[in-house]
């Protein structure tokens, strides 16, 4: 990897010739809560000054720029007595600038599954390989443990990364592009004293961490747990209303439906992103429902995040950004239940 | 769309008001984009809104509104008779409606209050299930009118219409909704049905469930965190009580 | 000539809910002409009881499909009124727009859908279809674009969810505003298609003398709030309607009647014409000249007219408010706080059918204790069937007439009215 | 000063311009195209039941679709949705594709209203097979209850065309009454194959039967098994290979050596659309045939 420092004022110059030609998501503030917290979300915008890098979190994950809530996976123009398939890629570049170590990790945890291993998914390679990535480095968020899963640092997934300096960024480089697009701009070399303070900020960031979940051996304590009180207590909180899932920046899975258009001249086979707490999600025909609690829909989620993944991959699927625990209603979340998961083995 | 050689057909389409606002009729005539493909698909029989053709012979009843009078029942009835397939359109006619609101009171003081000495006929009202068999249902206040359009497509062509039955937070959520909750404004959503995109959450307002219950709510835990962000009870169980699809739900009521 | 006429419509097709009319001529004398409105009620004053403030705007929505965001914005007229709550400028201006949506779409649902079907000779304007297929697509142009205003400024074309008391729950989406801008300019030109095809619309020449009311311009042809004006020389502030409306209970009807300075008293676009005319956009005046129609009109098949001309007025004043929308900046201010205390308050709102208005009375809680709304088609219905009889005493004499001929005759006039009659029984 | 970024165009990519061939997993491909196929013929099998033949329409992509006994397809019809669907006929008999489909809900009741030359997109095949090739030289047990006869037409074909490498076979069939046995036509052909014994049971007799009554376990009876000597495929609803199992299990028929195929909600095929975990196993991709060993170390498997 390569290093280089920008100053503040060059990286706005930077920003502003990307908005020219390119569309741009970054960190937008988008009101405040009910206790006068700020709420920001990844968002378009137009230009420099609607963005906010020292956000704390964002509610949603970026993951929706790469899986969209809802897509066409394809469409059908229907003839007299015949049907064609059309399918479209999104192709157009942009710029998502400002994630952060945990939503550069979840980008990388879908490419395992969309990117690369069975049945790579062309819709999901097209978005990927057309957003230029800015990450930025920042103080942990509230209840964030994305330290005991490892991704509070993020070495690759990224085409620039930035770290707050002060007056500058230190600005990590990762490919060939990001090298290319930081040309453009004025930009310094990176000396001892810099290298000394940026190692300085990441250890400050480091330290400040407060959430920590014990995740050590979790894969196997989730099967001797499976049948736990643990999953009745939580399970009966939960509300079965998806949001958690929504908003996770790493959770895929979706369902499909087809429409036909009035005219019934064309139609479209629509996937949309679902949840495996949604009361239907393993209802076959017939009405047979193979997770008919919402304990053991609750229960599968945390499986499939801290278990399957870790089966498949040997990491989990959780980044822990804890925006499931954020957005849940019933105050459901990994930390707790992990603990509680912990807990029943003593 | 004959690829299958499934001749379509052109069924014979009416349409029926009870004791309601209109709206969800209105919908027929909405979402212009389509109209006039809608039009063709079927053939409109008997709609009063719309048209003064009238004839008894349909064979799908699109009924709106809840039933609130003598003379709707015996109304009821003969359609129920004579359609083959009959749609209750709309929460009024799903559930009952705001209408239902009513029932909360005294009717014959209400009669003396607004009519005083010339008091009209009315009862309490009804959803249209309550009276004949119903055979789809398109819920909302006012409902939505891709729905209605998949459901004709559906009595058409067989094509799918499973309406969602998760909760609202789904589509609020694809909205890239603040939740209300967290603006400090109490919603129906996490126990309320989807299909509807979410227009209330996404405008600012805490949403109704004029769609009724998502299949399997949890009301417990919805109370309590009712509870646990201070909403009073009374406020809980207006929203609740309010487009009549949780019928006998409350917060606070021992079960 | 006939002598004997019989006219008997059960449930009036192409209005919004269930009228009747009954005519009766026997040997050239008039022995019955009325209009009787049937509609189950379903007692929204008494449901207001006990709710709290936030609901009501909601629930008074469902008065009427049609005309939901009117009843919406009087009833969170009321409800601040009563409080004692001024809203933010950018909230004003974006309820007038909501305002004008829903002008526009329940005008263009009326003259396409209710009322020009009379005029051709058909049953309904769904066999335009396949026989006028430019008219319909005229038709869904304008009625879309209304709804489509309503969409993006009060979060949906039927039942407005932004619309709260305080002001206006979110700032609609810049783009949205400025793409609705561009299919307004457009369809500048579609509503004169419009107006030549009025022209070719043969309109009965009858006229019954009678009072307009409306709310009062000051400086802009009225649509939400200020003082209540008379054709016959009366104003006074909207708190007093009741003054105005005198509501009183009829034997056969469901809805109550309203009389003010005389038997009674005609609401609508017709009757804020004749009061505001001065008001209006100087496009909309032109074609109020080209129509033919000139203050003060007595001929209550103008109110058709009426209903055009204030769709090109709306459509510019619309303009105008998206230009001034749009240059506000993006974090300005659109809800005011709201704090609820004991009081009453009146809202009145000029909605497609005429002048509306609700009144609350609240506990210091912000429930509601007293409630009462009075509907446009409420105060026309004693005009109509006043109108009614007039109708037939000029016409029933007429060469060649029948049952039939009279039966849409006396079919236009209750749908010039544009009547909401599940409104008006509410 | 402008910075158009670098445009990735997938469709240049070598791999997406080949065929697809969802059988080379891990190739980028259009995962959504379908193969545009003819339903050639129907015939009737029960009121519930059709068996349809699919043929891909396309001669190249014709000759290129080949699966195992075992796979599935995912079956599109367009503009109503799309369903998995077992591959009922025999491995060798190239550029036909036979699904026998029940009538369960949108897609397979339109299905089943639709008239020959119907056209319908297919994507496939997927998922694992029974390894057949493991079981040569062996006793053969295939077993199935209902619908499940289905699937295990294709291992019947595979077994009967390949007679000489397998030795005893033993076919054993139960439905609830007569009325819903499936491919009756063809038991005559399977009995007058020598070495193979087809048994059939009904759970309730009508009038005109004569054979079996009873649960399909009453067949084991009938059936002589050396449990260190023999594969079973066994396909039918959970409650039934749950019983079967656990009897072949407790003569000592190692539950490695015996097949099922498992069905769960699908929407993709790929293992993508996560409806049919099972735990953290992907039905489509893992399965839908699992050995019972594996079955029993899921979790909510049955
Ligand atoms: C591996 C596998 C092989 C199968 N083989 C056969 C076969 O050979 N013959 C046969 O008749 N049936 C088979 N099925 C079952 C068949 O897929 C369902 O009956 C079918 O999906 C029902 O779809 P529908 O649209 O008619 O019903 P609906 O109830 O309308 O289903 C709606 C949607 O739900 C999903 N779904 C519902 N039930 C199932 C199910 N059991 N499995 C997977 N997805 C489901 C589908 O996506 C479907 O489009 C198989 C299922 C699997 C998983
Ligand atoms: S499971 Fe929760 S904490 Fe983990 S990545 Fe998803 S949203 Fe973040
Ligand atoms: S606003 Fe309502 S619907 Fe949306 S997420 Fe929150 S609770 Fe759910
Ligand atoms: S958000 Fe709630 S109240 Fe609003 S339309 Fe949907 S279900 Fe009805």
């Amino acid at each position: 990897m390569l290093f280089k420092l920008l100053d503040k004022d060059e990286f706005k110059n930077l920003v502003n010739i990307l908005l020219q030609s390119n569309e741009v998501i970054a960190p937008k503030q988008v009101g405040v809560n009910v206790t006068g917290k700020t709420l920001h979300q990844y968002l378009p915008v137009t230009s420099f000054d609607e963005i906010d890098l020292t956000y704390e979190t964002t509610q949603y994950s970026a993951k929706t720029y790469f899986l969209p809530y809802k897509e066409n996976l394809s469409t059908y123009r229907f003839d007299e007595k015949d049907w064609k398939q059309e399918i479209r890629y999104r192709q157009e570049p942009r710029v998502m600038l400002g994630l952060h170590a945990c939503d550069i990790h979840a980008l990388l945890k879908l490419d395992k599954v969309l990117a690369r291993d069975n049945f790579p998914s062309p819709y999901y390679i097209a978005r990927r390989k057309n957003a230029f990535i800015i990450g930025i480095d920042h103080e942990p968020c509230e209840g964030g443990f994305c330290r005991s899963l490892g991704t509070d640092t993020v070495n690759n997934g990224f085409d620039l990364f930035l770290t707050d300096l002060g007056e500058r960024y230190f600005v990590s480089i990762n490919t060939d592009l990001g090298y290319r697009v930081l040309l453009q701009v004025k930009t310094k070399d990176v000396t001892e004293e810099d290298t000394r303070k940026y190692l300085l900020t990441r250890k400050s960031i480091s330290d400040a961490f407060q959430t920590h979940v014990n995740v050590q051996n979790l894969p196997n304590l989730l099967d001797l747990e499976f049948e736990s009180k643990v999953w009745n207590k939580w399970g009966q909180k939960c509300l079965s209303c998806g949001s958690c899932s929504m908003v996770c920046p790493t959770c895929y899975c979706y369902g499909v439906t087809e429409r036909v258009s009035m005219d019934f001249k064309s139609g479209a086979k629509v996937k949309q992103l679902y949840s495996c707490n949604l009361v239907d999600f393993a209802t076959v025909a017939g009405g047979h429902n193979f997770r008919p609690n919402r304990e053991t829909r609750l229960k599968y989620r945390y499986y499939h995040q801290h278990r399957g993944f870790v089966e498949s991959y040997d990491e989990p699927k959780c980044v822990g950004c804890n925006r499931c625990g954020r957005v849940c209603l019933a105050e459901i979340n990994p930390p707790d239940i992990i603990r509680d998961i912990q807990m029943e083995e003593r | 769309m004959r690829y299958l050689s499934i001749e379509p057909t052109k069924p014979k389409v009416a349409v029926f008001d009870f004791t309601s606002c209109e709206g969800c009729e209105l919908q027929l005539a909405n979402k212009e984009e389509t109209l006039v493909d809608f039009l063709k698909a079927v053939e409109i029989v008997n709609f009063r809104e719309v048209s003064s053709a009238k004839s008894d012979d349909y064979e799908i009843a699109f009924i709106e509104g809840a039933v609130s009078r003598s003379d709707e029942i015996e109304r009821l009835k003969k359609i129920r008779e004579k359609a083959r397939v009959l749609v209750a359109l709309g929460c009024c006619a799903c559930y009952g409606g705001v209408n239902k609101l009513k029932n909360a009171f005294d009717l014959s003081t209400a009669n003396r209050e607004i009519y005083g000495n010339y008091p009209k006929d009315s009862m309490p009202v009804r959803a249209i299930k309550d009276v004949v068999p119903v055979d789809m249902e398109i819920p909302g206040c006012p409902v939505n009118k891709e729905e209605i359009e998949r459901i004709i497509q559906h009595l058409l062509l067989d094509i799918n219409y499973n309406f969602p039955v998760y909760p609202v937070c789904v589509e609020c959520k694809q909205k890239f909704n603040v939740c209300m909750f967290e603006k400090g404004q109490l919603c129906l959503g996490p126990i309320a049905r989807a299909g509807c995109s979410a227009p209330c959450p996404t405008g600012g307002l805490g949403c109704y469930g004029c769609r009724g219950p998502a299949a399997d709510p949890n009301y417990d835990e919805f109370f309590e965190i009712a509870r646990r962000r201070g909403f009073a009870e009374q406020e809980v169980n207006e929203r609740l009580s309010f487009f009549g699809g949780f019928n006998g739900i409350a917060m606070g009521v021992q079960k | 000539m006939k002598t004997n006429l019989n006219v008997d419509v059960h449930h009036l097709a192409r209005v919004e809910g269930h009228g009747n009319i009954k005519v009766k001529v026997e040997n050239g004398s008039l022995k019955e002409a009325s209009w009787e409105v049937v509609e189950t009620p379903r007692y929204f004053e008494f449901m207001l009881k006990g709710k709290h403030y936030t609901s009501a705007g909601i629930l008074t929505a469902r008065i009427c499909g049609i005309c939901s965001i009117g009843h919406c914005l009087a009833s969170i007229r009321a409800t601040e009124n009563a409080f004692g709550i001024t809203i933010p400028e950018a909230a004003q201006k974006l309820r007038l727009l909501a305002k004008h949506g829903e002008t526009l779409q329940s005008h263009f649902l009326h003259l396409f859908f209710l009322a020009a079907p009379d005029f051709v000779g058909l049953p309904s304007a769904i066999p335009l279809v396949d026989l006028k297929p430019e008219i319909v697509a005229l038709a869904q142009r304008l009625k879309g674009m209304g709804n489509r205003i309503c969409d993006a400024v009060a979060g949906r074309t039927t039942h407005p969810v932004s619309l709260q008391v305080g002001g206006v729950a979110v700032m609609p989406d810049k783009q949205k505003l400025l793409d609705l801008k561009g299919e307004l300019e457009g369809s500048l030109e579609a509503m004169k298609a419009v107006v030549e095809l009025f022209k070719t619309f043969q309109i009965p020449d009858f006229v019954r003398e009678t009072e307009f009311v409306s709310l009062k311009g000051e400086k802009d042809y009225p649509f939400i709030g200020g003082n209540i004006v008379s054709s016959d020389g009366k104003e006074m502030p909207e708190a007093d309607y009741r003054k105005v409306t005198n509501e009183y209970v009829t034997p056969n009807n469901t809805s109550k009647w309203c009389k003010f300075s005389r038997a009674s008293y005609a609401v609508g676009a017709l009757a804020r014409f004749n009061n505001n005319h001065k008001f209006l956009h100087p496009a909309a005046a032109a074609i109020a000249k080209e129509l033919g129609l000139s203050p003060v009109s007595h001929n209550p098949f103008m109110n058709n007219v009426a209903q055009l001309i204030e769709c090109v007025h709306a459509a510019h004043d619309s303009i105008r408010l998206i230009d001034e929308i749009v240059k506000m900046k993006p974090a300005t201010q659109t809800m005011e706080k709201v704090q609820a205390k004991a009081g009453t308050g009146v809202g009145a709102v000029e909605v497609p059918r005429g002048i509306l208005f609700h009144c609350y009375e609240y506990d210091k809680n912000g429930y509601i204790v007293k409630a009462d709304c009075v509907i446009p088609t409420t105060q026309n219905n004693a005009n109509i069937h006043f109108d009614m009889g007039s109708l037939v005493e000029k016409f029933a004499s007429a060469e060649n007439m029948t049952d039939e001929k009279l039966e849409l005759l006396c079919s236009m006039l209750v749908r010039s009215y544009d009547p909401c009659i599940s409104c008006s029984v509410h | 000063m402008k910075i158009p970024l670098y445009h990735y165009d997938i469709m240049k990519e070598r791999e997406i311009q080949q065929p697809v061939d969802f059988n080379r997993h891990r190739r980028l491909k259009h995962t959504d195209k379908t193969f545009k196929a003819e339903i050639s013929s129907i015939t009737t099998l029960t009121d519930m039941e059709k068996l349809f033949h699919l043929r891909i329409l396309d001669e190249a992509e014709r000759e290129r679709f080949t699966f195992l006994p075992g796979q599935f397809v995912m079956l599109e019809v367009p503009g109503y949705g799309e369903v998995p669907i077992s591959i009922s006929g025999s491995p060798s008999n190239k550029g036909l594709i036979e699904l026998c489909i029940r009538k369960a809900g949108t897609v397979t009741g339109v299905l089943h209203k639709a008239k020959r030359g119907a056209l319908v997109g297919i994507r496939g095949p997927f998922g694992t097979h029974f390894p057949l090739e493991k079981m040569k030289g062996y006793d053969i047990l295939l077993i199935a209850g209902g619908l499940g006869l289905a699937p295990l037409r294709a291992p019947i074909f595979a077994v009967t065309e390949n007679r000489p490498d397998y030795r005893k076979v033993d076919i054993m069939y139960g439905t609830k009454d007569p009325s819903q046995l499936l491919f009756d036509y063809q038991y005559e052909q399977w009995r007058r194959i020598d070495g193979v014994n087809l048994h059939i049971i009904v759970e309730k007799a009508d009038d005109k039967w004569t054979g079996d009554v009873g649960l399909i376990t009453k067949l084991f009876d009938k059936i002589e098994i050396v449990p260190h000597e023999t594969y079973a495929i066994v396909c039918g609803p959970p409650v039934m290979f749950k019983f079967v199992c656990a009897y072949l299990s407790k003569i000592g028929v190692p539950m490695d050596r015996m097949f099922v195929s498992l069905e769960r909600r699908m929407h993709c095929g790929m293992g993508k659309c996560c409806r049919c975990n099972i735990g953290s196993t992907y039905t489509c991709i893992d399965g839908p045939v699992f050995d019972y060993w594996t079955v029993m170390n899921l979790k909510e498997a049955i």
